[in-house]
């Protein structure tokens, strides 16, 4: 049986690879900012940034974390959180996320959530609800490398 | 087709799990996810003292759910994105 | 009498310049970004952007807003403005704020309030509360002008 | 020292007002805020048509308010930032 097909399919149902190895790259976020210029129905873009703390635990300083995952099912829930978002709001144009996997240093970036939308309240409220909902819901791993070669393993609160 | 709980299952492991399993795979026989509770802590030493939780065909099980065979069965500490 | 010194002068006492003429470049905030790699106390970046929309009003669609201001007074509010998210999130390792100058055509970026803190809350509230405020109390002028050479002055609601 | 109403002061104006007004600014007398309205509407055609305000010394006057021409005065249009 065919599914059945929705108006909103290409922007929403794509199954898209999040992950990326190694650290976002700033320039790799001006160049996402920067491919919005001709969508000239938008007025505000709230983009959420990860960054690596250099906490310090027991004393002794984390270096970097790296990431892993159980890819597949983090990507169907993505889609589902994807899905749940444009529902959510419905205005919103678009909804950029990458997450970094491998050894990301103290200081790099590992996490970016961007949303546009025509007006500034669906963009602000779609970020926040989505980097929530990724950091409950995807299997994603963090080992903390702290000084002198020991590791923690991170997990959210 | 009923499956034995002799055949046994490959059974996916993450993070901290997989550590300290010293593997990222195992092949268990289990007819349900409390089932596979017991095996895992015949194979993981600590087991019980960590924190996790089991995914079948990716979606998180709460309380106990029948096995099959032909599930994608993961074993998955806790989740550190972003 | 010499004024009372607060530890906390540096960060939040200048009297900055938000204002560039012309659009905001994604490269300057690719640049912005990439600055906070060395405080690695920072765990999360949360940035809004203002892109010009090409409304359409009575028909004709908005090719530009031409932004001018009251510089000294807004500048004023903006000092307080930064003050006083300081005071509400202590935790806000820093703030940055740029709004355009001079003629901004659509899909140009006109507007950035970038926050930086340890812990996400902090980062998101502080550009959701900043972003609104200078929205309503700074003195700034946007004229849309329209297609075919007419004009009409931008207002907040 | 107080100063007489027939002192004039410079008054600024920003967007749409100064657009009407067709300058900048405007010289003019006036010993409080209201005065100062009154002034203005017999400069500017149309001014009680439109939304503005009035700033002293950078901050928004809410209801009358005496000047002693020593002041920053400027006529303000809604604001449109962001």
């Amino acid at each position: 049986m065919m599914p059945t097909i929705r108006m909103n399919d290409v922007k929403t149902h794509r199954k898209r690879d999040i992950f990326v190895e190694g650290p976002i790259d700033p320039a790799f976020i001006a160049g996402s900012i920067a491919k919005h210029a001709t969508r000239t129905d938008i007025g505000a873009h709230e983009i959420f940034l990860g960054q690596v703390r250099a906490d310090v635990i027991d004393g002794r300083t984390v270096e970097a974390i790296e990431y892993s995952t159980y890819r597949d099912m983090a990507l169907e829930r993505m889609t589902a959180i994807r899905e749940e978002a444009f529902t959510k709001w419905p205005g919103m144009t678009c909804l950029h996320v990458h997450h970094s996997l491998g050894t990301i240093k103290a200081g790099e970036l590992c996490f970016m959530v961007f949303a546009s939308a025509p007006h500034r309240q669906s963009a602000r409220e779609a970020v926040a609800w989505v980097v929530d909902r990724i950091k409950a819901d995807l299997p994603i791993f963090g080992k903390e490398i702290v000084e002198g070669g020991g590791h923690i393993w991170k997990r959210n609160t | 087709m009923r499956r034995t709980i002799f055949e046994p299952m490959k059974v996916l492991l993450f993070g901290l799990i997989a550590e300290r399993a010293g593997t990222p795979t195992l092949e268990l026989s289990a007819a349900s996810t409390n089932e596979l509770k017991v095996r895992l802590a015949e194979h993981i030493e600590g087991l019980a003292a960590l924190t996790y939780a089991i995914a079948v065909d990716h979606r998180m099980v709460i309380g106990n759910m029948p096995l099959n065979g032909h599930e994608e069965v993961a074993v998955l500490p806790p989740f550190a994105g972003g």
